[in-house]
Order: structure tokens, then C-alpha cells, then sequence
């Protein structure tokens, strides 16, 4: 049972890359094909991941198949697996389930697509090496997959490669994130140099079990760090990358170039959230510097940096996909803050109902823009609702629970429990601060967002905006069932989630708004949320007459709204302070060959080519008349000597006769001698 | 012995005349000639089976075989049917009298097996129970072997365009 | 001379005569004919030995019947022999319309 | 001793049984009466033995010639010859003297020597042939331990004769008829030797008078009356008639073809010997094969031994001749191409499997289970074989486009 159990989990990542394998080699023009065997293919996978999550219901189940041996070098040996806890199969189960109905969305999305079946097989692709990454049981494993989820994404979001800015949106992304995985290998090689595994459970010799961590937490580098903070601190870095955490968050935003269904699946709901769960996988070597450590006081401080600052300029965006893209680099900071704060139940909590709620506003917005003809400007839409009802319907619930409405959005009580957790971390109050803070700028914005888009009179008369396709609508209501189900297993009346997490039993827990604070803190959060939305709706209702009309906050900030509105200046300032110096450099570089390489390559080439030239002269002339005579004369006596090969078998008869004849008389001639 | 005086000079003869003769179909009539002295030669010296199988197959078969072929494979022109004296004639007897040399003086001179003359009967119930007893894997060998010849040869003789007619050339 | 020696001195010219015939006939079934007039040579040596070799002087129990039946083996090879080899010629004579083996020397220098 | 009391002295010369060798007896008994040595006795009874079988067969061959005519007419409705004689029993003396009264035509072109040479070379070895053939229990002319394997060499001469013959005449038509003749002669002569193997392997004897000694005691002891026998016998019956060159298989000398084959170019006294080697060729296929499979000279029945067995032999003899012309009055000329398919393809397979067939009945002990054994063995090949070259190798039904309408 045990077997047949570990080849089914095998299955999981294994169909979705193995249909992306099938269809690369399809041509372009089986499309339909394609996504039939990726849909297919995903479905199968998304049902043995249920099972498996099924398989995990059970408080306090772990599964770890034994792994592989991959290869041994020596007497070392590197082994990979996979790893099924309450962590990985929920993780299993919410990424394909998003993904599937991403699937059937793209359907709709991509249909007058030329490079329909790629798009599928890259899809497959990701979804494979992302489930991967979930369920690997190995750190080594997990960065292969995760290097495989970063190709992915750089395919998908260059996917329309032939506008330039997609094409370096892709290759932005692809090289910032690549920062962070090159912190991540350190970090990782690191850790396998101090503890000798990378597999994170092995029967007490696993990276996350006492013995390493122990040994970890013990030894001490440069400027009496330890180890386990200076490898957490590097596998930071690379959380920080693929997660888009401030400083390294700039991709993220550009990486809307990618088609819509891609930013919903990608960077809303699945694989930024790798960083995430990344942290929350090491979160004992985090950890092992108490609660108050350098790692988790950096993760913290990051994630709550990252949450103000992309509300922020979430607030001065126009671009409808642009607000998303820093909204989800905020929510994830508020992830970063529940990590860093302890509590690891929370920030999942947040990533599993974020990635629903985010998927589906991202999808809605596709939605939006397919019905406006390609159009993503909030400025020049308005008024969407009667056009688009059950869109705006189901916007509305994304935007509800994203910015927290109380009691039947999961965003409500992830948050909540996100703030929960920062507020009693011994370490300060001011992630606390700045997480409240960016919860109420999260109000605003989406207030914000939703105003322009769906209320009042429409901006631009010329267009005429359709409801969606069913094909495209179906997923939005699953996915809004999804966030607004997900809130009843993280109440804190019956914290089902964090306890399961944990490995504990839940249980329904009546008392619970009666704890310190607890009463308080919610009453914060719907504070926060009303005061959030009233301001929005107070500035921006009935504020943009047309699509020219100014923003109202512009004119009252001024310098700062425009700071906002070019994301403070990252993207200027990794110009100025990255960039051009490269650039300068490569420039010189240009110079040195223009000025001394090349022509020592002419003077090279010369000298070549006059060898060349003598050679070939003394070939033709030396060699060719010689040898040619050679070859002549051994032909011409190649001629005469084969003329006595007659071709007759008389002839031929004869010369044996006579040949028989001389050895007779030899025979006789010794014999008698 | 009087048999063998009276044969030996006619076999010569005529496998002379096997060899001489201009005219190829000549040839092989003497050389059918030859066959069938040498089997009446069998019969003289008490190998009555050999001799008649001799005749049978030599006679009956290899030379109608061989005048058949003759007939088959007429150039046309007269002339050229006929053989002049070749031209190697010199080579062939310069190849061809050492060794008859070697033989001959061998013959005569060379065998110093006491030998005590008998007269033998050639016991055919005996053959047969050799051939298929102590020599029944020669006999198998052999059936296989001409089994395949015949297969062979039919094939062989097959006119690529009309297939029907293999049979008449057997 | 004894007879034997008679024998063997028939077959060596038998077999000289056949070695004439292969060396200087010029048409290829002329060759075959001497190859015949060599086997036969060979097989009149097989039965002179067995004629007049008696084997009372080996002091042999079992008749000496060797001599025979090489023959019967011989001449039923031979018989296959010229089957083949008549068969070849006639599929050289359909490519030449020739059975002159001067004429093939396609092999030739 | 006076030559009456040595006569007398050995009285069963003058039964029945011993007639045919009377002649015989007396020129040895008088011969060595007048103190001639020893192996002028032997040669003289040898020759005289000799001259008794072809004086009988010459007589029977001229006696065929009018029998063969008057059969024949029978058969087409006709008279046939009526005027030499009384009912034209002279007929044969007229045609001989007719023969040897014209004129010896050699062609320019033909070989004298050997266009001489083939009409005695076909002659010889059916006399040759007829020498070993056991006609009576007390007359077999040369009792040979080998006589079949005789039978068989002696009779492979022809093969050679018809060839001279064709070829010495230097003509077209002798020279295809020969091929035609010679191609046939050896393709019918492989099915008849493996028949007759049958009855060696079962004799256990190539001695023709012991093969006959073996089936005595009614005709169901014949070897024809076995179920091998039976079909080995029907096989070696039409190949004898191949081997003769008779109708239907006369093709080497279809009159309407190719005039009269390898004969075409002889005349007179040849002719005629030619014609003789055919019929006397005839009388010896004939008498081998009631020698190998109707028991020779044994009566059919064991109360009938007080007939002569040799009168038995030529009774035997004069109906399997009879079969000979019926069929030819019956059957029409097959074409070469007909001929050499079914010898192949038909008679070459059938006659392989008499061989086994043979053997088994040997060795199963000639009862009721070698019947049960032998009788599918055969009969079944027999059936596919005989459809399949029936449907698919049997020359198309040919269509009168004309003559039909």
C-alpha cells in the first residue's frame, strides 16, 4: 500500500510535466489537443492531490515516502523525495484546484491565441514544477523544481515575445529572481556543508529535525552570527526574490506583460507564494534563533517594509492589473510579517485564501479587459457594472475579501490572524503598526479600484464592453465560492487550519474572542476596514468625470503622489545605480575591442592568410604536380600489372597447373637430394 | 585381366576422343562412350551395383544432361560451335604432363602394398546395411545435399519472364 | 605389372585426359565434361583397390566395403555437381548468350 | 550318351511349364553330347535362350502392329486394315516387306555414322530390357541378383539413342523432337523409378524373380492390391505410358506437329527399327510392371496352378496392352507445357509419398492397421493435391471466340 501510495504522489507533479513534454513536441496548429492533455492531465493530478490532502485530514499525519537515491559520489550519497504533511498537501491541493479552473478560464481567455497549445504546454509545465516544489522532501529537489518554476515563468510571462516589453519583462524577472536563487544555493550548500543532508525529514538525521538543527544553532561564522541565522538570512534572500520583496520586488509589477490568466496563476497565486512557503518549509532553522532572531526579526521587518510600501504605490496606480500586482507584493509582505512573527499557521492561512481571492481578482480583471477590448486603464472604464454584472458580481466579492470585509471573507480572518500573531511578537510593535497601517491602505485602494472601474458613468463612450464567456465566468464563481468558504476553517472560534498545521486536533473553541485582546484586535481590523473603505468612497466617488480628470489625492499630494505613482523610484534608482554603471563598464569593454582587439585580430587574420597563400601555392605547384605524377605512374603500372589478371578461369587453371608442376619437380628434385 | 586389357585401351580412346573432338556434341557422346566402358569395366571386376549405377546415372543422366545443355546453349553460328585446336593446347600439356608423369610413376612404381589378389562379389545387402547404419549420416547428408541441387538447379534454370518452363530443362 | 598397377596407370591417364579437357576447352560444358572424366578417373581408383586388395592381408573382419561406397557417395555428388554446374552455365549463357570462356573475362585487368 | 536318352533322361522338358525353354535345353544337351567345352554350351544356350525372347516379342510386335490397327478401328467406328489376308492377318508381312523394299534416305546434312547408329542403339536396349524380365516360375532368359537396377540402366540408354537421333539427322523437326523426347523421357522416368522403389523397399530384393516369388497365393497377395501398390501402380502405369512415348503423351512424335519427331529424317529398314524399339520398349515397361505389381507370372487364384505360368504372364500382358490402345483410342494429345507440369508438380509429390507410404505398411505388419495407416496417408495428399492442381495449376479452359458464337 505504502508503494502504491508513493507512486500516486509521484503522479501529482509528474502528469502535469509529462503532458508539458507531450505537447512541446506537438505542433502548434493540435491546440485543442494540447489543452485537452494539460486540462486532463491537470485534473488527474488535482484529484490525487485532494486524496492526498484526504489522506493528511487526520491531525498529526505525516507521510514521508522513502527517497530515492538520486546519485552517490563517493560515500555520499544525494537522495530526493517527496513529502507529504498537513503543509505540502494543502499547498498540493490549493495549487492544483486553482490552476485547474485558471485552465479552464484559459480556455475562454487564450481561444483566438496562435500559440494556443504552448501556451498549454508551458502552463503544464509550471504547474508540474510548482507541485514539486510543494511536495519535494528535499531542499535540493525543491531548488531544481524551483529553478524549473522560475523557467517556466520566464516563458510565460515573455510569451507575447514579440513585444519588446514583454520580452524584457521576462528577462527582468528572470534575472532578479535569479539574485535571490543565488543567495538560496549558498544558503543551501551551507546548510548541507554543516549538517550533511538536505532532505528536511530522514528519521532523525533530516535537516529539520533536532540533530542538524542542533548542530546548526551551535556553530558560529563571521561577526558571531550563527550559522542557522546567516543560512536563514540566505534563504531569505531567496524567499525575498521569488516572493517580489522589497528590494527585490521590481519584476513583479512588469511582469503583468505576461497574458492575464498567467499573472493570475504565476504571480498571484502560486508561485510567489513559493517564497513564502519556502520560509514556512525552514522555518525551524529560522526559528532556532528564538523568536526574536535576526532571521525572523529580518523576515519580519521585510515583510512589513513590503506591505506599506506596495499599498502605497498601489494607491497611485492607473494600470487595473499594475494595483493587483503591488497588492499582491503588500499581501505577501503581510505574509513575510506573520513568518517572521511566529506564526507560520497564519502566513499559510493567508497564502491559501490570498491565493483565491487574488487568482480570482485577477481573472476578473482579465475579464474586464478582455470585455473592454484590451483596455487596462482604470481611468478609462467606469461604470462596468451594468455591462458586466456577474464580473462586477464577483469582483466584488475578490475585492471584499482582499481588503478584509468582516466575518464572511477568509481575508477578514487571515488578516486577523496575520495581526494577531504580530501583535503579541515579543520583538516590537511596529510590524504590528505597519501591518494595520497597510490593511488600511489595502481598504483604500481596492475601494478605490472598484469605484473606478465598476460605479459610476462609463470614460470612454466609443467602447462597448461584453460580458465574458461562460467558459470564462464558471472558474470566477468557483474561485469566489473558494474565498469566501475558506474563511469557516480559520476562525478563531474553530481554528481548524492553524491547528492542523501545527499536527494538533481542533477544537471549536466558544471562548475564544474572550482571550487578551482578541475582542480588541477585531474590532481593530473591522476599524481599519471601514475607515479604509469610507475614505475611498469618500474621495472617489464622483471624482473622475473623465478619463482626463486628474486624480483628486494627485493634486492634494503633489511630489509625493508622482513618487508614488513611479513605485518610489526603485526602478530609476537600480537605472542610475546598477545599470548605467554596467552599462558604462560594458561600454568600455566595447572600446577595448573596438580599439585593440580588433585590429590585432585584423593583423592575426593577415598573417593567417598569408600561410594560407604559401601553402596553397606549394600544394598546387609542390604537391599536386608531384603527387599527381605519383599517383599517375602508379596507375599506368597498376594497368599493366592487372592486364595479367585475364579475367579467363583457363587462364587462371593453367597458372595452378603450372604452379603444381614446379612444386612437383621441387618435391621430386628434394626428395631425391 | 582380359577384360581389363581389352577395356583400359578402349576407355582411352575413347576419352580421347572426349577430349579431341571438334565438335562438342561429339565429345560428350564419347564422353558418355567412356562412362559406360567404365561402368561395363565396374562390371568386370565384380561391382556389379557400381557398374549399373554407374551406367544409370552417368549414361542415363549426366550425359543427357550434358547434350542437353549443348543443345540448349548453341551459339547459332556453326562455325563457332565448332572447337578449333585451342591455342593453350602448349600450357595444357606443359601443365597436364608432370603431372600424368607423377601419377603414372607412382602407379607403377610407387605402390609397395603387399596385395593378394581375390576375387570379390560386391554384396549389395551389405552395402545397403552400411549405408544405412555406419554411414546413415553421410546418406542424410547427401539426401539433403541433393535435395537442395535439385531445388538449386531449378531455380537456377527458372527463365526470369516465363517460370513454367524450369522443368524442361531438367 | 600387376593389375592394380594397370589400374592405377588407366586412371592416371584417365585423369591427365580430364585435366586437358578443363585446361584447354574452350566451352564451359567441354570443361565440365573433363571434370567428369577426372572423377571417374578417381572413382576407377576407389574400385581397383577394392578389387584387388584383399582384406584377408589387413586381417579385417568386417568386408572392406569402403572403397563402394565412396563411389555410390562420388558418383551421386557428381551427379548433383553437374546438376549445378550445368545450370550456372545455362544462366551465364542467358546473360552472354556464350558459353566460351574465353569470351568471360568481364573480371579482367 | 545317345541325345534321345539324354532327352529323355530330363522329362520335364516337355511339360508345358517348361516349352519356352525347350529350345534351350535341347542345343546344350546336344551340344555337350557332341563333347563341345564347356563355355560353348553356356554361350550357345545363352544365345538360343536370347533368340527364343526376341523370335517371341518380334512375332508379338508384328502381331501388335495389326491388333493396335484393329483395335483402334474398333474404336473409331471403322474397319481398320482388311485386305492382306484373311481379316488382314497378313497385314504385318506386308508392311515388312514394304520397309525393307524402300529406299535408305540419309540427309546431306546428317551425321552417316551416328544416323546409322541410333536405330540400333534403341533397339538394343529394349531387348536388352525384355533379357531379365521372369515371364514363367522356369523362364527367365538371365536371372540377374540386380535385374531391376538392370531394367532401369539399360533402359536410360534410350534416353541417349532418341538424342543421336535427333541430333544425327541434322534436320529441325528430329532435333525437337529429340528435346521434346529426351525432356519428357527424363521428367516421367524419376516418378517411375521412386514407384518401383516402393516394391524394392518392401521386397527387400532388386532380383525380379524374387519380387515375383513374394506375391504368390492369390492375386490379393499382388502387390497391386495393396492400398500402396494400388496408387504407386496407377502412378508407374502412366509414366510407362510417358516412357513410351504413347498416346496421350506422343508428343515427341505428334504427326500433327512436328511430323514424326526424331524419326522424321529415317526411312525404310531404320524406320522400321525404330518402330520396333518402340514396341518392343512397350512390351518391357509392360511386363515390369505386372512383374513389380500384378504379380508376374503367379495365377490369381491358388486353384489355377495347373495353367502355365507363363501363359498367365502374357495373359497379363495382353490386357495391360490392350489398356495401352484403349487409351489412345480414348484420349487426346496433351500440350509439352501440360505434360511437364503435371510430371512435376503432380507426379513427382504423389510418387515421393508412395515411399513412405511403403514403409509404413512394412513395418505395421500388412494387416488391418496398415490399412487403417496407409490408405489416409495416401488418399488424403492425394485429394489436395490432385484439387489444387486442378484449380490453379490446370491450363485455363480455352474459349472458342468463334466457333462458339
Amino acid at each position: 500500500m505504502a508503494d502504491h501510495y508513493h507512486l500516486l504522489l509521484w503522479c501529482v507533479p509528474l502528469l502535469p510535466l509529462l503532458a508539458g513534454g507531450i505537447i512541446a513536441f506537438l505542433p502548434d496548429a493540435k491546440g485543442r489537443i494540447a489543452s485537452k492533455l494539460a486540462i486532463g492531465a491537470l485534473f488527474v493530478s488535482c484529484l490525487l492531490a485532494l486524496g492526498a490532502l484526504g489522506c493528511v485530514l487526520p491531525a498529526g499525519t505525516v507521510r514521508i515516502p522513502a527517497p530515492l537515491t538520486w546519485f552517490t559520489f563517493g560515500d555520499v550519497t544525494l537522495k530526493i523525495g517527496l513529502l507529504l504533511d498537513p503543509l505540502s498537501a494543502g499547498m498540493a491541493a490549493m495549487v492544483t484546484f486553482v490552476a485547474l479552473w485558471i485552465f479552464i478560464y484559459s480556455l475562454g481567455y487564450m481561444e483566438k491565441e496562435k500559440r494556443f497549445g504552448r501556451f498549454f504546454g508551458f502552463l503544464s509545465l509550471f504547474c508540474g514544477a510548482m507541485l514539486m516544489v510543494v511536495l519535494s522532501s528535499s531542499l535540493l529537489l525543491l531548488f531544481m523544481a524551483w529553478e524549473l518554476v522560475g523557467l517556466a515563468s520566464y516563458l510565460l510571462i515573455g510569451f507575447y515575445y514579440e513585444k519588446p516589453s514583454a520580452a524584457a519583462a521576462a528577462q527582468k524577472a528572470f534575472i532578479t529572481t535569479r539574485i535571490g536563487d543565488m543567495a538560496f544555493f549558498l544558503g543551501m550548500i551551507w546548510l548541507y556543508g554543516h549538517s550533511g543532508t538536505l532532505l528536511f525529514y530522514d528519521g532523525g538525521n533530516g535537516l529539520l529535525e533536532s540533530g542538524a538543527l542542533s548542530s546548526l544553532a551551535g556553530a558560529t561564522t563571521i561577526g558571531g552570527l550563527t550559522v542557522s541565522a546567516a543560512a536563514s538570512l540566505l534563504l531569505l534572500v531567496g524567499a525575498m526574490g521569488k516572493s517580489g520583496q522589497v528590494p527585490l520586488h521590481t519584476w513583479l509589477p512588469d511582469a503583468m506583460e505576461g497574458p492575464t490568466p498567467v499573472s493570475a496563476l504565476i504571480h498571484a497565486a502560486t508561485m510567489v507564494a513559493a517564497g513564502v512557503f519556502l520560509v514556512a518549509r525552514t522555518h525551524p532553522i529560522f526559528s532556532l534563533g528564538g523568536d526574536t532572531g535576526i532571521a525572523l526579526t529580518a523576515t519580519a521587518w521585510i515583510g512589513a517594509i513590503t506591505a506599506l510600501y506596495a499599498a502605497l504605490v498601489a494607491m497611485a496606480q492607473y494600470d487595473i492589473k499594475r494595483i493587483l500586482a503591488y497588492s499582491t507584493v503588500s499581501q505577501l509582505g503581510f505574509m513575510m510579517i506573520a513568518l517572521g512573527t511566529g506564526g507560520v499557521a497564519a502566513a499559510m492561512f493567508h497564502l491559501i485564501a490570498h491565493a483565491f481571492f487574488k487568482a480570482l481578482l485577477f481573472l476578473s480583471a482579465g475579464s474586464v479587459i478582455h470585455g473592454c477590448h484590451e483596455e487596462q486603464d482604470i481611468r478609462k472604464m467606469g461604470g462596468l457594472r451594468k455591462a458586466m454584472p456577474k464580473t462586477f458580481l464577483v469582483y466584488a466579492i475578490g475585492m471584499m475579501a482582499l481588503a478584509g470585509f468582516p466575518f464572511v471573507f477568509s481575508g477578514f480572518w487571515s488578516k486577523e490572524a496575520i495581526l494577531h500573531s504580530a501583535e503579541y511578537w515579543p520583538g516590537g510593535k511596529g510590524p504590528f503598526l505597519i501591518a494595520a497601517c497597510a490593511a488600511l491602505l489595502t481598504a483604500f485602494y481596492m475601494t478605490r479600484q472598484a469605484l473606478l472601474v465598476f460605479f459610476g458613468e462609463s470614460r470612454s463612450p466609443e467602447s462597448h464592453p461584453h460580458e465574458s464567456p461562460l467558459v470564462m465566468i464558471v472558474p470566477l464563481f468557483v474561485l469566489a465560492a473558494g474565498a469566501v468558504l475558506l474563511s469557516i476553517i480559520g476562525t478563531p472560534l474553530w481554528p481548524w487550519f492553524e491547528k492542523w498545521i501545527h499536527g494538533e486536533a481542533a477544537v471549536f473553541h466558544a471562548g475564544a474572542f474572550g482571550e487578551k485582546g482578541a475582542i480588541g484586535l477585531l474590532v481593530l481590523s473591522f476599524v481599519i476596514v471601514t475607515v479604509g473603505v469610507g475614505a475611498s468612497v469618500a474621495v472617489y466617488r464622483n471624482a473622475m468625470a473623465s478619463s482626463d480628470t486628474p486624480d483628486p489625492l494627485c493634486s492634494k499630494l503633489g511630489g509625493f503622489w508622482r513618487f508614488l505613482e513611479n513605485a518610489m523610484g526603485f526602478d530609476a534608482f537600480y537605472q542610475k545605480a546598477v545599470i548605467n554603471p554596467l552599462a558604462f563598464f560594458a561600454g568600455g569593454i566595447d572600446m577595448l575591442e573596438r580599439m585593440i582587439f580588433v585590429p590585432l585580430m585584423g593583423l592575426a587574420e593577415m598573417a593567417i592568410k598569408g600561410c594560407g597563400r604559401i601553402t596553397r601555392a606549394s600544394d598546387e605547384v609542390g604537391l599536386n604536380k608531384g603527387f599527381d605524377g605519383v599517383c599517375d605512374g602508379l596507375r599506368e603500372r597498376a594497368d599493366s600489372t592487372s592486364r595479367s589478371q585475364t579475367g579467363s578461369p583457363q587462364g587462371y587453371l593453367r597458372t595452378i597447373g603450372l604452379g603444381v608442376t614446379v612444386l612437383l619437380v621441387l618435391y621430386f628434385w628434394l626428395s631425391a637430394g | 585381366m582380359i577384360p581389363l586389357l581389352i577395356l583400359a585401351p578402349l576407355i582411352l580412346l575413347a576419352a580421347f576422343g572426349a577430349v579431341w573432338m571438334a565438335r562438342p556434341v561429339h565429345a560428350a557422346l564419347m564422353l558418355a562412350l567412356t562412362l559406360a566402358l567404365v561402368a561395363v569395366l565396374y562390371l568386370a571386376l565384380g561391382a556389379d551395383f557400381i557398374g549399373l549405377v554407374q551406367f544409370a546415372v552417368y549414361v542415363g543422366a549426366v550425359a543427357v544432361l550434358i547434350v542437353f545443355s549443348l543443345l540448349i546453349t548453341r551459339p547459332g553460328d556453326e562455325a563457332e560451335e565448332i572447337e578449333r585446336r585451342p591455342r593453350s593446347l602448349v600450357t595444357g600439356l606443359f601443365c597436364t604432363l608432370p603431372v600424368l608423369a607423377v601419377l603414372a610413376y607412382t602407379a607403377v612404381f610407387g605402390s609397395n602394398i603387399k596385395l593378394i589378389p581375390w576375387q570379390p562379389k560386391l554384396s549389395i545387402a551389405e552395402l545397403g546395411e552400411m549405408l544405412f547404419t555406419s554411414h546413415a549420416p553421410a546418406v542424410l547428408a547427401l539426401a539433403v545435399l541433393l535435395t537442395a541441387v535439385m531445388i538449386g538447379a531449378a531455380l537456377f534454370a527458372r527463365e526470369p519472364d516465363k517460370p513454367q518452363d524450369d522443368s524442361s530443362e531438367k | 605389372m600387376t593389375p592394380l598397377a594397370m589400374m592405377l596407370t588407366l586412371s592416371s591417364v584417365l585423369f591427365a585426359l580430364g585435366l586437358l579437357a578443363v585446361l584447354t576447352r574452350r566451352n564451359a560444358i567441354l570443361v565440365l565434361v573433363g571434370i567428369e572424366l577426372m572423377l571417374n578417373a578417381a572413382n576407377l581408383n576407389f574400385i581397383a583397390f577394392w578389387a584387388f586388395d584383399s582384406p584377408a592381408a589387413h586381417n579385417a573382419v568386417e568386408p572392406a566395403l569402403s572403397g563402394p561406397l565412396f563411389v555410390m557417395f562420388a558418383i551421386a555428388i557428381a551427379a548433383a555437381e553437374a546438376a549445378v554446374g550445368l545450370a550456372i552455365i545455362l544462366m551465364v549463357f542467358r546473360h552472354t548468350r556464350s558459353t566460351d570462356l574465353n569470351k568471360l573475362d568481364s573480371l579482367h585487368g | 550318351m545317345l541325345p534321345l536318352a539324354a532327352v529323355i533322361s530330363e522329362p520335364s522338358l516337355f511339360s508345358l511349364e517348361h516349352l519356352p525353354r525347350l529350345p534351350q535345353r535341347l542345343v546344350e544337351l546336344l551340344l555337350g553330347n557332341f563333347g563341345a567345352p564347356e563355355w560353348l554350351v553356356s554361350i550357345a544356350g545363352f544365345l538360343v535362350a536370347a533368340g527364343t525372347v526376341v523370335g517371341v516379342f518380334l512375332g508379338g510386335f508384328a502381331l501388335l502392329s495389326l491388333i493396335e490397327r484393329k483395335t483402334l478401328a474398333r474404336i473409331q467406328n471403322r474397319i481398320g486394315p482388311n485386305r492382306a489376308g484373311w481379316f488382314g492377318i497378313l497385314q504385318p508381312v506386308a508392311d515388312g516387306i514394304k520397309m525393307l523394299t524402300k529406299e535408305d534416305i540419309v540427309p546431306d546434312k546428317a551425321e552417316k555414322f551416328l544416323h546409322l547408329l541410333a536405330p540400333i542403339l534403341i533397339v538394343v536396349p529394349a531387348i536388352l530390357a525384355l533379357g531379365v524380365i521372369p515371364y514363367g516360375r522356369e523362364w527367365t532368359p538371365v536371372s540377374l541378383e540386380l535385374g531391376l537396377l538392370f531394367f532401369f540402366a539399360v533402359g536410360s540408354l534410350t534416353e541417349l539413342s532418341v538424342f543421336i537421333a535427333g541430333w544425327a539427322s541434322g534436320s529441325k523437326f528430329p532435333m525437337l523432337g529429340a528435346m521434346r523426347a529426351i525432356s519428357q523421357m527424363i521428367s516421367y522416368e524419376l516418378p517411375l523409378i521412386i514407384t518401383a522403389l516402393g516394391v524394392v523397399m518392401v521386397s527387400g530384393t532388386l532380383s525380379l524373380p524374387h519380387i515375383v516369388e513374394q506375391q504368390n497365393g492369390g492375386f490379393w497377395h499382388w502387390n497391386f492390391f495393396t492400398p500402396w501398390g494400388f496408387f504407386a501402380g496407377i502412378l508407374f502405369f502412366i509414366c510407362s505410358i510417358a516412357e513410351a512415348n504413347r498416346c496421350p503423351f506422343d508428343l515427341p512424335e505428334g504427326e500433327s506437329e512436328i511430323v514424326a519427331g526424331h524419326m522424321t529424317e529415317y526411312s525404310g529398314f531404320k524406320y522400321a527399327l525404330f518402330f520396333m524399339g518402340e514396341y518392343l520398349g512397350l512390351f518391357a515397361i509392360s511386363a515390369l510392371g505386372i512383374t513389380l505389381f500384378l504379380g508376374g507370372w503367379q495365377a490369381p487364384l491358388p486353384g489355377l496352378g495347373f495353367v502355365p505360368t507363363w501363359i498367365w504372364f502374357f495373359g497379363k500382358l495382353a490386357f495391360v496392352i490392350f489398356l495401352f490402345l484403349w487409351i489412345r483410342g480414348t484420349y487426346p494429345r496433351v500440350r509439352i507445357d501440360q505434360l511437364m507440369r503435371f510430371a512435376w508438380l503432380c507426379m513427382i509429390p504423389m510418387a515421393l509419398l508412395t515411399l513412405p507410404a511403403a514403409g509404413v505398411w512394412h513395418f505395421t505388419g500388412r494387416g488391418l492397421l496398415s490399412w487403417v495407416l496407409v490408405v489416409p496417408l495416401l488418399l488424403v495428399p492425394w485429394v489436395i493435391v490432385g484439387v489444387i492442381f486442378n484449380k490453379r495449376l490446370a491450363a485455363a479452359t480455352r474459349t472458342y471466340t468463334f466457333a462458339d458464337g
